[in-house]
């Protein structure tokens, strides 16, 4: 197991070096000056040339590229040219209503999509099973922020049940905060809640369909044991995989839900960022983001790992 | 041609059963496919919706009743009525129209950026599969990257160091959409090239361009169809989403993702402004995740064996 | 000896896009106490189906009528939780892959103690575990006191059989239903399986039902044996009689397709192909591949009748 | 008769990366030091069980993989050194039945495009030749001309392999590899396949390389036999030699193995211990020492090689030489 994780942890590298890389570029590809883009033409030259020398663009490339790098290593990925203050240390003050935001979206998608999955494959072709497709297939084709402006229209502004957006810190005021959270992370969650659910109920119908499944039931194994010990077990390795890639799409669908109930989270900050052309501050948050989608994937491998056998002793 | 062959001295043992109930020829892969998606009721309204909608792109001059642009000054946030079947916008211009061109947009992008998906994915794919070693290495890896991005934050990445506008639009979503077209296609090629027939293939000598295309793309078409319509519903919903964002198709362009945009400002007095775009957004994109879906039956190759 | 199992005109049917498929039409056959009952056929002919029903595994769909008297009660007319308490417990039943039948994320030790204490209300989990080390020590697993830990991909494929061969065990049943259980596996793994089967049966003096396509296995292993044909048994007689004496022209036909050890004389086949068991069928199933066929056989439905004492045929020419 | 081809210590190894970043490579020897003469008109079986490297052996004597040690010489030169464009012609003379029916052709082609592949790669004919001749294949393997057009989901198992054996034909080989032509076939039909075989070769003067794992299908067909096991030949002979006086403890234990359908006849059973060891790490000395119930302690340690015993029959084993 040990050198499994190993294992694993290494072949992350190449992986966090071509992200690095790759975000690195982002603002080497930008098409004509960046100070230009940045300051306008009519700017001074000592102003131009102070600019150029934050961004370290009177270097050559490479010698930049390592520089950021051995900066990136720790953590100093320089300062926000609109407020001058380190980059890191915005992102991190924003992290908080994110990583709610995004912890309790897939809470309720696992809480929705895990169980009714099951159900569907058990009953299969009742009418149970036929909801469950349809509302999954409208799951993952509404438009996340469309939902998030309607419930707003009904739930907040006709309603008036729960707030419109906003965020209170958790530890200032609990309630108020969930009240504020539930919207969006309701928001968040439906796409991820449909995949889940459409995943589930076909590693279900998979599994019940192999034929240790078979044996199990010439053993006379009791219905519960037979769907919850046999199959979901084995049902869950595929689901993982896919909770794992919905990460990705949840840390993506963050921005957009941050923008719809004006959240100060680091989806808006990454947003403000590229309307302002901060570049340093856009490349730190998309950093940070793939980061952290690689590293919820790891987990994902090492869960995976611990329910499979086969791959625990790979 | 060397030895002529003989004729069987013993009769040839010709199977009794099989005789009676064969027709001259029988129906090929897709017919047989189309047959079956042709039962699924849900996937046909998919289909059909689709239809709908480049019906809209490509008549829209004519179906519209009015000019996109046009503002009626003096109707502007106007509930539907029977002129304006959608209501109006705060220019006062038509929702009803604005959506019908919107089709223009949406399937525009969806089409190209799902393209340059294929084009590349699959190219990338067909060689790392079929080729493996070295070259399947690099080009894993590098897909293995660009997937750790997650997708809609890519696009607005590559959507922060472009600029805004709708040719960069496709370009991004184009971008985004390459790696999973690669993946599928390689694992495609990777199952189909230990199949026996390939081995046959080549043991008769068939040169590898000929079995690339004469023997595993067409084994490999079904994943990437399948895909394809998939990733036409992301294409939609990300152009829309950086349109919302306001980093994608720019103003006054009748992007559904910009209407929608524009119209949260009016929620609480003309909800009609934001309802209807993002309703045909939804609508278009289920279509496409049935039509999918349904694809996804009917190309499978396990059930073909009735 | 009394018998442990009849099956009396067994029908089951399956619905397709092309009608309903009769899988199994009419079979009868019979398992007496202690001994081993061959069922041979070749695929599509209904053995594995045959044995499914007696384990009451058919799918929904699938409709079965006709009795299935275990011990002179019908198994058909059971509810599904009194089929639970038999099945692995009364009647156990092996399977043709030992690759896929075992669950893959849980240990062997696991998989064979969770049939003892299903079975067995009282039995404390160690010493479930006890009586597995005991039976698979008993299936010949080499060190079992640590494989119980061992996940089964970690098995060869005789090893998993073994494994199954003992779960099987587990509750000692009056019936075990293997169903080609050597089919996947190497010859002289195979010989091991079979010789370990004979061997438990003489044990523990138990019936085994043994389903397979293998004339040979069948002549080294069963004491009966019954021939099915598209869903019919065509023939069915003690394993000394159908060698020496087989009376159906399809049993006949099938010991000349064999190639025989030491011999290279030119093979008998059967010509043709087996029918698809649709409802339209008339006659008899092997009328079309049949070399005595004559106009009878074309329309009349045959049924199986006894020619000598014990050896049952299902065939005009024999029967009369 | 003129030897077809011939083959010399022929390898095959495969690597398989283990441990951490894959440092430590382990070898699989699937075919490890094959020597054979094919002579013109036989049939010569290769037999053993699975993981003995008989359809490894097969494949790398088309080069579907490439060895990595040994000659194969057909005609007088070495396959192995031909570039890639005389391979392909070379190629036509070799031809292969597949295992698989249902996987060996292509579901997309009909019938009659899977079997003018090979017309189409290799002869410069018009369509209606190449129609002509794919009709004329399909009546030498027994099936009727107007499946032409029909499409491979559409046929039995029997059938299917019938379709292989055309193609195969298709190219008028000189040998064919049949790698398990009949293993997925039911025992009636398998008859049929093996008498359409047999015939063929008579009527079409061909050399056959029959791999299986079922002994008494590879007697039946096979003039030679060659028993394999872990990648080596450990005992060869004419067919009815190697059933009436078998000298490798492994073919002994390998024939006794075999059920036959004769109640009557009561043998004594040689039952092997244990599974065929992995071929990742082969037993030292003789493969089969771990196995065999006579192995002596110089089994364990030096490898037999195969020598003649008798006229046409070989041996690797200490014990018999």
């Amino acid at each position: 197991m040990f050198k499994y994780i190993m294992k694993r942890l290494c072949m992350l590298i190449p992986v966090l070096i071509g992200i690095s890389t790759i975000v690195f570029l982002l603002i080497s590809l930008i098409p004509g000056d960046v100070v230009d883009i940045l300051l306008g033409t009519s700017a001074t030259p000592e102003a131009r040339e102070a600019l150029r020398e934050n961004l370290g663009l009177n270097k050559p490339v490479v010698i930049r590229y390592f520089e950021w790098m051995f900066n990136a290593i720790q953590l100093d990925f320089g300062e926000s040219i609109r407020t001058g203050k380190p980059v890191i240390e915005e992102f991190f003050a924003r992290l908080p209503a994110t990583l709610q935001l995004a912890g309790l979206a897939m809470a309720i998608s696992l809480l929705i999509g895990i169980p009714f999955g099951i159900l569907a494959a058990i009953k299969k072709d009742s009418w149970i099973s036929h909801v469950v497709s349809v509302v999954s297939m409208l799951g993952v084709s509404i438009p996340a922020f469309w939902l998030g402006t309607m419930l707003i229209l009904f739930i907040s502004l006709q309603l008036r049940l729960l707030p419109p957006g906003g965020f209170v810190p958790f530890l200032e005021n609990p309630i108020e905060n969930l009240k504020g959270m539930i919207l969006p992370a309701f928001t968040l969650g439906t796409s991820m809640s449909a995949v889940v659910m459409r995943m589930t109920r076909s590693a279900m119908l998979e599994v019940l369909g192999q034929d240790y499944m078979k044996t199990a039931l010439a053993k006379g194994v009791t219905p519960k044991l037979y769907r919850y010990k046999h199959a979901f077990k084995n049902a869950l390795i595929p689901v993982l995989t896919v909770i794992g890639i919905q990460i990705g799409y949840l840390l993506g669908g963050a921005v957009i839900i941050e923008e719809v109930f004006a959240l100060p989270g680091v989806g808006r900050l990454a947003l403000q960022a590229i309307y302002q052309r901060d570049y340093p501050l856009v490349q730190v948050t998309v950093l940070m983001f793939s980061l952290g989608f690689v590293l919820v994937n790891l987990l994902v491998d090492i869960i995976y790992a611990y329910i499979d056998p086969r791959i625990r002793y790979e | 041609m060397n030895p002529v062959l003989k004729k069987q001295q013993t009769p040839p043992v010709v199977d009794l059963n099989a005789i009676d109930n064969i027709g001259e020829k029988t129906e090929g892969f897709y017919k047989v496919s189309f047959d079956k998606l042709r039962k699924n009721k849900l996937a046909m309204f998919g289909l059909y919706v689709i239809l709908l909608n480049i019906i809209m792109a490509v008549f829209a001059p004519l179906i519209a009743p009015h000019d996109p642009t046009e503002m009626f000054v003096k109707n502007r946030l106007e509930a539907p009525s029977s002129q304006f079947f959608m209501g109006t916008d705060e220019f006062g211009r038509d929702i009803f129209s604005r959506i019908i061109y919107g089709a223009q947009i949406s399937l525009k992008v969806g089409i190209i950026s799902v393209g340059i998906g294929i084009f590349f994915g699959v190219f990338l794919g067909l060689i790392s599969g079929y080729f493996g070693k070295l070259l399947d290495n690099v080009i894993s890896r590098f897909m293995d990257v660009l997937f750790s991005f997650p997708d809609i934050l890519l696009a607005i990445a590559i959507m922060a160091v472009l600029g805004s506008n709708i040719t960069n639009v496709m370009i991004a979503i184009g971008i985004v959409s390459i790696p999973i077209f690669a993946r599928i296609t390689r694992s495609a090629v990777l199952s189909v090239r230990e199949s026996q027939f390939i081995e046959a293939a080549k043991s008769t000598g068939v040169k590898d361009i000929v079995i690339i295309f004469r023997h595993i793309l067409p084994n490999i078409s079904a994943p990437i169809i399948v895909q394809s319509t998939l990733s036409l519903a992301f294409a939609i919903i990300a152009e829309a989403s950086l349109s919302f964002l306001g980093l994608g198709t720019q103003p006054p362009s009748p992007s559904w993702g910009l209407m929608l945009n524009t119209g949260r400002g009016f929620m609480e007095t003309s909800p009609w402004v934001a309802i209807f775009p993002g309703l045909a957004i939804m609508i278009t994109v289920l279509s496409f995740n049935v039509l999918g879906d349904g694809l996804r039956d009917a190309l499978d190759p396990r059930l073909k064996k009735d | 000896m009394e018998n442990l199992l009849e099956v009396i005109d067994l029908k089951v049917t399956f619905p397709t896009s092309k009608g309903r498929i009769r899988a199994i039409d009419g079979v009868n056959f019979k398992v007496k106490k202690g001994e081993i009952l061959g069922i041979v056929g070749e695929s599509g002919s209904g053995k594995s189906i045959s044995s499914l029903s007696i384990m009451g595994l058919i799918s929904d769909q699938g409709q079965v009528e006709g009795k299935i008297l275990f011990n002179d009660e019908n198994l058909l007319n059971k509810t599904e939780v009194e089929m639970r308490k038999i099945r692995g417990d009364k009647i156990s039943m092996i399977f043709q892959d030992p690759m896929s039948s075992l669950n893959p994320v849980f240990t062997i030790g696991n998989q064979i103690s969770e049939a003892i204490l299903l079975h067995n209300k009282g039995v404390t989990k160690k010493e479930a575990v006890e009586k597995t080390i005991e039976l698979l020590k008993l299936v010949g697993l080499p060190s079992p006191e640590q494989r119980i830990h061992d996940y089964p991909h970690k098995f060869s494929g005789g090893m998993r059989q073994r494994a199954m061969i003992a779960m099987a065990l587990a509750c000692e049943p009056e019936l075990l239903v293997a169903d080609e259980p050597t089919t996947a596996l190497d010859v002289t793994i195979q010989a091991q399986i079979l010789e370990l089967l004979k061997e438990i049966q003489m044990k523990l003096g138990m019936s085994i039902i043994l389903i397979t396509h293998d004339l040979g296995v069948v002549a080294e292993t069963c004491h009966r044996v019954a021939v099915m044909y598209a869903g019919h048994v065509v023939e069915e007689t003690d394993v000394y009689t159908l060698f020496a004496n087989p009376k159906h022209p399809y049993t006949k036909g099938l010991i000349n397709s064999l190639p025989k050890l030491g011999s290279r004389e030119r093979l008998t086949p059967i010509q043709g192909q087996p029918p698809q068991l649709y409802d339209d069928l008339t006659g008899c199933r092997f009328a079309s591949r049949c070399p005595f066929v004559s106009a009878e056989c074309l329309e009349n439905e045959q049924v199986i009748a006894e020619v000598t004492k014990g050896h049952f045929v299902r065939c005009h020419k024999e029967v009369g | 008769m003129p030897t077809l081809l011939k083959v010399n210590d022929l390898k095959k190894y495969f690597e398989v990366n283990k441990g951490l970043f894959g440092r430590q490579k382990s070898v699989v020897k699937a075919v490890d030091g094959i020597n054979l003469d094919v002579i013109e008109g036989e049939t010569i079986g290769l037999v053993g069980e699975s993981g003995c490297g008989k359809s490894t052996t097969g494949r790398l004597l088309l080069r579907l993989i490439e060895a990595d040690q040994g000659e194969i010489i057909y005609k007088g030169q070495d396959l192995r050194k031909l570039d890639n464009e005389s391979l392909r012609k070379t190629r036509k003379d070799m031809q292969m039945v597949f295992q698989d029916p249902y996987g060996s052709l292509n579901p997309r082609l009909s019938v009659g495009e899977i079997i003018r592949e090979p017309l189409r790669t290799h002869f410069n004919m018009n369509k209606e030749e190449q129609q002509k001749r794919v009709k004329e294949l399909l009546d030498v393997v027994g099936l009727n001309q107007r499946y032409i057009n029909r499409y491979p989901h559409e046929f039995s198992g029997g059938q299917r392999q019938r379709i292989g054996i055309a193609r195969a034909l298709a190219l008028n080989p000189k040998l064919i590899i049949a790698d398990e032509p009949v293993a997925a076939l039911d025992v009636s039909i398998q008859a049929q396949v093996l008498n359409l075989l047999k015939d063929l070769q008579k009527d079409l003067n061909l050399t056959y390389i029959f791999i299986a794992h079922d002994l008494s299908v590879v007697q039946y067909i096979s003039d030679r036999v060659a028993v394999m096991y872990l990648g080596k030949i450990v005992e060869i002979a004419n067919s009815e030699t190697l059933y009436k006086n078998p000298q490798h403890p492994y073919t002994k234990a390998l024939l006794s193995s075999i059920p036959v359908p004769d109640p009557t006849v009561k043998r004594e059973r040689i039952l092997l211990e244990g599974d065929v060891p992995s071929p990742l790490n082969p037993p030292s000395g003789c493969s089969f020492h771990t196995r065999c119930p006579f192995a002596e302690q110089r089994c364990k340690e030096e490898t037999p090689s195969l020598l003649t015993v008798a006229d046409q029959h070989k041996v690797a084993c200490h014990l018999v030489n």
